[in-house]
């Protein structure tokens, strides 16, 4: 039990997908200026992300490894996040126009959101097993969403502040990205105790 | 008696500064040299001119007629003449003018003839309209027509009744002194509220700073032995805001959305108002003067009882300014205003002149970065967070200044006053909620417009229908014309269908024009009900323009000593 | 054969999520577009065809559908290219054209012949008279778009900026501030 | 020009704010230098030096008033509390690099005074431990009390940086301890021993926080800071701290040893009520103070840092706009306030 919560834990903290793993940053730059927006977008990313961790791994372990075509791996991942996101494209649209629209062009980008195919094939480096998997999957989705939702109120802030003019926009953006992921080098060793 | 006060939160304690001038009795202000008498001196619509220039007019007589329900009526202060009726510069922080009458005095100070009201045979109804036509308005600050506060919410039983006398700015002691003189008019204007608001209970609320005015009050409610509580509440600005003092008093929290504070049974008057409204009813005399406190940087600092009208630099005479005087502050330090122009005339709000100096009142230190310490937040009697409000204000982030409540700002200035960066936070929210008022009338302007040019759309639509019409129609005619001398030539059946078959178009070209005018109906009728609608809405809507006049009449934009510009610039 | 089994799956793969999309396209189906209506209820609807379409609506699909940029509306102002720029999370750019205070127009009545040109020019409506007979136009419904200006045959129409009255005055920005304002107003915000 | 109501101000300026926080820091900064020696003066005005160099730098290049901005005492608040977290015999540029990069990085770009979202002081603790862990973790031993100029000489990297210096703090101890695993070495045992590692009332770090506490009750009463983060801060340390030490006191510290060890005062009342990186409605700062605790505690026991607070802080940091705007407190006459 105890070896899920660590493996939990170092995926929403310890190992933040944004922050330590320096994945997704794309959205995670472009869907932070609004905190709603960003509550979707994290809404939306943590669906795709865990809903693609499970199917990767049904894929590899069922289709895959049985014809030897491990090769293929990376396409058909990227072939089935695709379609993940598609699918929750269209759901959105449907229930939340508000919130599609505000998501914008996020949405189908989540597709190439690289956490998202990223954290999949982490998952077969490091061996998991299908639960493994599910919980790195939705730790780091969680660990996404969380950060992008606390960047999304520091931006927010920043947007009144008199921040020089070259640095204004995406450039102090990264800097506070920066300290954030200096911010969670605190949490480095915490997985490691046990 | 009531026994128990209530708090509110926050509140500052500047120093008072009464005892300038509250010592001294009020004295009659001599006659001006002329009278600038705005029309438009409350909330609501500007009341119609009903002199002409070169007419003669006695003391108290009708010179502008209220326009419509929301207005009230503005009389002559003294005889004289109407030399002008033109565009003067306002008592406002804009220094923009209005129209305004200007008389000329004759010195006779002649009245129209005038006598008590028949108060017993009055209908309540008769009774609004007479305060209307004697031109009876809050005299506390914002102005608002006084028969429109009595007109009770029918809907709610009036619990209380709250005859605001906390007076709680520094320097201003009008009402003070009034209390002390003729506290016995005021109950008997306060009988004259309750008459008509029927509340369970009658309270005046005084700052606990006037124990002389309380003294006196209390002295006049006994010999008239009417049941009203004179409660002494506890002296911390702004106690006397309305919303404060019905929370002190009867721990109620009317709220910033809430229109009128009727909606929660609870009403509040000035002292001043009761005092005039029982001149009108009592004596017969319209609302041509109040008094008026001159202090600040002056060496005879006391009240007058001015006419409407009087310019403030002559009036301010009367206390000997001293003569490193550099301005004229209207209201309260607090939340009053330089005035742009000092020839502008008193009116009917104008509680206090303050002779500004940079000794009395320094110049201000620069601006500093907000550092977010909460100074502010604890001295907000509205419970708002001032520097969130500053920060999305400075940055022009309008909808968030909305989520923080910017309209339950009531502009007191407390949180301005603790600032230890001294930001000018409450210009900053002034400026914000203008902007926000701009981008709906802008709003609605393009939302009009968009009506209109659809409906223009629409017309030449139909008119296009209506000619192709007409042509189908001649088009016809001359097809049944040619059919028949067709017919004539070969006679037969096949002639009797051609004009049927040509008349099929132009019928089906009625019917649509039918249904396109069934539309334009409907469309007509939509827009009518809408129209309506906004009709019914403007009284309240004048309601929160009153509240938003009352805060605009207290705010302030001037010139101002450069000096706060030096230290910043190296 | 490996080859063979492979592009077996993976067309498999691609039938089975090819269903799936297919069917789900099916069941959210969305009607309509949302978006033109916020788009056009951001545009100050002078009706102007400034942006080179005929009216505030027209231009609003065009930016929709991308056709159109989003700088090209000037009584929108800067102002509106901002709330453009959020809604549709576009850049925001400077406008085409410069940016006017408030006016609105007026009909010399010396010189007004009574043509009733400028009536049929008026997008809203805002102008009254008959043939013949002196016009006037109805200054709170007059939006200011200049449609009239070019019909009128004695050029007797000239736009006036709406002076600062007690109804429309406004408090200024604080002017003793010691950083400059905003980075919101400014263009170099950012994309994303 | 504009004069705005209201025309009475009370007297009140940043650079009274932030006078008075200093004087807070008195004691502790006599104390600290009483114990270790003048080294920590030192310190103190090399980094104050840099961060008013830095400052004034920052200011000339975006045009803004000098004389007013560096009379604010902000810049000199950073460099104090940056010195007072590093090790007091750290290499001069180690303090310097640290006020640098609080007062440029986290401060200036961010616009300056009062638009930081994080805090400048701990920015600086955190980037120096993360790049320099090494000379971060010597902190000297107590008993030992070089001379000024042995000290100064260490600081200046005229000496070689002697191995008797590099004593371990007395939260270093226990974590190494903890590390080694049960049975091997007893934590409690092990402080008990020692008074240097702040056995209570010895001669030891206890006796810096201590004066902290002290500063930090006199800001409270000053009313420039309210008790809401301080003690959730503090409740927080004692209650984790706590029930790790009855569930298991041969391998946890004690309640105690965990707020008088360290950066916990000094992030208590100094750091985590700075109001411009932190909370500032009520309730806010309750979960900012709890949080902040809490994180403090874990990174200091279970992470790879030798203490916790600098972390704490920044991660709290990162959060408080979102807590900020979830704990809006009602308005007047409003059941429940939110934007």
């Amino acid at each position: 039990m105890s070896h899920y919560i660590f493996l939990l834990v170092g995926a929403v903290l310890v190992n933040n997908v944004v922050l330590v793993k320096i994945l997704g940053l794309c959205p995670f730059m472009g869907v932070s200026k609004k905190l709603e927006t960003a509550y979707g977008m994290g809404a939306a990313t943590t669906f795709v992300l865990t809903l693609a961790t499970g199917s990767s791994y049904i894929i590899d372990h069922f289709l895959l490894m049985p014809f030897g075509l491990e090769y293929l791996r990376t396409l058909s991942f990227i072939v089935t996040i695709a379609a993940i996101v598609q699918l929750t494209e269209m759901v959105i649209a449907k229930t939340s126009p508000t919130l599609q629209q505000t998501l914008g062009i996020y949405l189908p980008l989540i597709t190439t959101n690289c956490a998202v195919l990223g954290v999949p094939l982490l998952n077969v480096a490091n061996g998991y097993d299908f639960v493994e998997s599910l919980l790195y999957g939705a730790g780091s989705a969680v660990g996404f969403s969380g950060v992008l939702i606390l960047f999304a109120g520091i931006r927010e802030r920043i947007e009144g502040a008199d921040v020089p003019t070259h640095f204004r926009g995406t450039a102090i953006a990264l800097v506070t990205a920066g300290l954030m992921a200096l911010a969670f080098m605190g949490f480095a060793g915490l997985d490691k105790y046990q | 008696m009531l026994s128990q006060l209530f708090k509110f939160h926050g509140g500052v304690k500047p120093a008072s500064h009464k005892d300038l001038s509250n010592q001294a009795p009020i004295v009659t202000a001599p006659l001006p040299s002329r009278l600038i008498v705005p029309l438009h001196q409350s909330i609501g619509g500007t009341p119609r001119p009903v002199v002409a220039v070169g007419d003669r007019v006695l003391k108290g007589q009708l010179i502008g007629e209220a326009d419509g329900w929301l207005s009230a009526a503005i009389h002559a202060p003294t005889s004289g003449t109407v030399v002008e009726i033109a565009m003067h510069t306002r008592p406002h922080p804009s220094g923009l003018s209005s129209q305004c009458v200007v008389i000329e005095p004759d010195g006779r100070d002649e009245w129209i003839a005038h006598g008590p009201a028949d108060y017993a045979a009055m209908t309540p109804a008769d009774i609004c309209s007479y305060l209307q036509r004697y031109g009876i308005v809050g005299l506390g600050g914002a102005g608002f027509p006084t028969h429109g506060k009595l007109t009770a919410n029918p809907k709610v039983a009036m619990a209380e009744l709250i005859i605001n006398a906390a007076e709680c700015e520094p320097y201003i002691t009008c009402d003070d002194r009034l209390m002390r003189e003729r506290a016995e008019e005021i109950v008997r204007g306060t009988a004259i509220f309750r008459d008509m608001l029927k509340p369970q209970k009658v309270i005046i609320g005084v700052e606990d700073n006037k124990p002389e005015a309380i003294a006196a009050l209390c002295a006049a409610v006994t010999a008239l032995a009417e049941p009203f509580t004179v409660v002494p509440v506890p002296a911390l600005y702004p106690a006397g805001g309305a919303k404060q003092l019905i929370r002190v008093l009867t721990g109620k929290e009317v709220p910033g959305a809430m229109r009128s504070t009727a909606d929660m049974g609870v009403q509040v008057f000035n002292v001043g108002t009761a005092y005039a409204a029982w001149r009108a009813i009592g004596h017969g005399e319209p609302l041509i003067s109040r008094v008026v406190t001159l202090t600040g940087n002056v060496r005879q600092a006391h009240n007058v009882e001015a006419l409407i009208g009087t310019p403030m630099d002559e009036l301010l005479r009367l206390a000997s300014p001293n003569p490193d005087t550099d301005g004229i502050i209207m209201g309260g330090p607090m939340m009053g205003f330089l005035v742009p122009d000092e020839t502008a005339p008193i009116v009917k709000t104008s509680n206090c002149l303050i002779a500004h100096s940079a000794r009395l009142f320094p110049p201000k230190a620069p601006e500093m970065p907000c550092i977010r310490c909460g100074a502010c937040a604890r001295a907000c009697p509205h419970e708002l967070q001032p520097f969130e409000l500053y920060w999305h204000s400075r940055a022009k982030d309008f909808g968030k200044t909305q989520q923080y409540h910017i309209f339950d700002c009531i502009e007191c200035g407390c949180c301005s006053f603790v600032c230890p960066s001294r930001i000018p936070l409450v210009q900053y929210f002034r400026f914000a909620k203008s902007e926000i008022w701009a981008r709906e009338r802008e709003k609605k302007a393009s939302e009009e417009a968009k009506q209109r040019f659809e409906f223009k759309q629409f017309r030449e639509e139909r008119e296009k229908a209506d000619k192709a019409e007409k042509l189908a129609k001649a088009a016809a005619a001359q097809a049944a014309k040619k059919a028949a001398e067709a017919a004539a030539a070969a006679g037969g059946t096949v002639a009797a269908e051609a004009p049927a078959a040509a008349g099929d178009d132009p019928a089906a070209a009625a019917k649509k024009a039918a249904i396109a005018a069934a539309m334009a109906r409907a469309k007509a009728q939509r827009e009518a009900v809408q129209a309506k609608n906004t009709d019914e809405l403007t009284p309240q809507q004048a309601h929160e323009m009153a509240a938003i006049e009352a805060r605009r009449a207290a705010a302030g934009v001037s010139e101002a000593p450069a000096a706060s510009t030096d230290s910043r610039t190296e | 054969m490996d080859i063979l089994l492979a592009i077996a799956i993976m067309a498999l793969g691609a039938l089975v999520l090819g269903a799936a999309l297919g069917f789900s396209s099916i069941k959210f189906k969305v009607e309509g577009d949302p978006l033109v209506e916020k788009i056009d209820a951001i545009l100050p609807q002078t009706q102007c065809g400034q942006c080179g379409y005929p009216g505030c609506k027209p231009y609003a699909e065009a930016i929709a559908k991308g056709e159109a940029d989003i700088n090209l509306c000037p009584p929108g102002g800067m102002e509106g290219v901002q709330r453009l720029a959020d809604l549709l999370g576009r850049e925001v750019k400077a406008l085409e054209a410069e940016e006017k205070p408030k006016q609105v127009a007026r009909i010399d009545e010396n010189t007004c012949i009574g043509c009733t040109l400028c009536i049929q020019a008026c997008p809203v409506d805002a102008i009254v008279g008959a043939a013949k007979q002196l016009h006037t136009i109805l200054t709170q419904q007059c939006t200011g778009c200049e449609l009239c200006l070019p019909p009128c045959p004695v050029e007797c129409i000239h736009m006036e900026v709406v002076p600062e009255t007690l109804d429309n005055w406004k408090w200024k920005y604080p002017v003793v501030s010691i950083h400059p304002a905003s980075p919101v107003a400014s263009p170099e915000k950012e994309a994303a | 020009m504009f004069a705005p109501a209201p025309f009475l101000l009370k007297d009140a300026s940043v650079s009274q704010v932030m006078t008075q926080v200093c004087l807070a820091l008195i004691p502790g900064i006599a104390v600290y230098a009483w114990l270790v020696g003048p080294a920590i003066l030192v310190q103190l005005a090399i980094a104050s030096f840099t961060a008013l160099l830095a400052e004034a730098a920052i200011l000339r290049l975006r045009d803004k008033p000098l004389a007013l901005f560096l009379s604010d005492g902000s810049a000199v608040v950073t460099a104090w509390l940056i010195a007072l977290t590093f090790p007091p015999l750290a290499p001069w540029w180690l303090v310097a690099t640290g006020t640098l990069f609080a007062i440029v990085v986290a401060k200036h770009l961010y616009g300056g005074l009062g638009q930081n979202p994080f805090n400048p002081a701990m920015v600086a603790f955190a980037v120096c431990i993360v790049a320099f862990p090494a000379l971060m973790s010597q902190w000297p031993s107590i008993g030992l009390k070089l001379p000024l100029l042995d000290q100064l000489n260490i600081i200046f990297g005229l000496a070689p940086r002697v191995d008797a210096l590099s004593g371990a703090t007395p939260l270093d101890a226990m974590k190494t301890a903890l590390k080694l695993g049960e049975g091997q070495v007893n934590v409690a045992h092990l402080l008990e021993n020692q008074d240097i590692y702040g056995n209570f009332a010895g001669r030891g770090w206890e006796w810096v926080t201590g004066a902290y506490l002290l500063g930090g009750l006199w800001l409270w009463q000053r009313k420039l800071i309210t008790w809401h983060a301080p003690l959730a801060f503090l409740a927080a340390m004692v209650l984790i701290s706590g029930g790790l030490w009855l569930y298991r006191p041969e391998s946890f510290a004690s309640p105690l040893f965990h707020l008088l060890s360290g950066g916990a005062m000094l992030g208590a009342f100094f750091i985590i009520t700075d109001p411009v990186s932190g909370c500032t409605t009520p309730r806010g700062k309750l979960i900012f103070g709890f949080g902040a605790g809490l994180l403090a505690y874990i990174v200091r026991v279970f992470g790879g840092y030798p203490d916790g607070v600098a972390f704490a802080v920044l991660l709290m940091n990162l959060s408080a706009p979102l807590i900020d705007r979830l704990t809006q407190p009602r308005i007047f006459g409003m059941k429940e306030g939110r934007p």
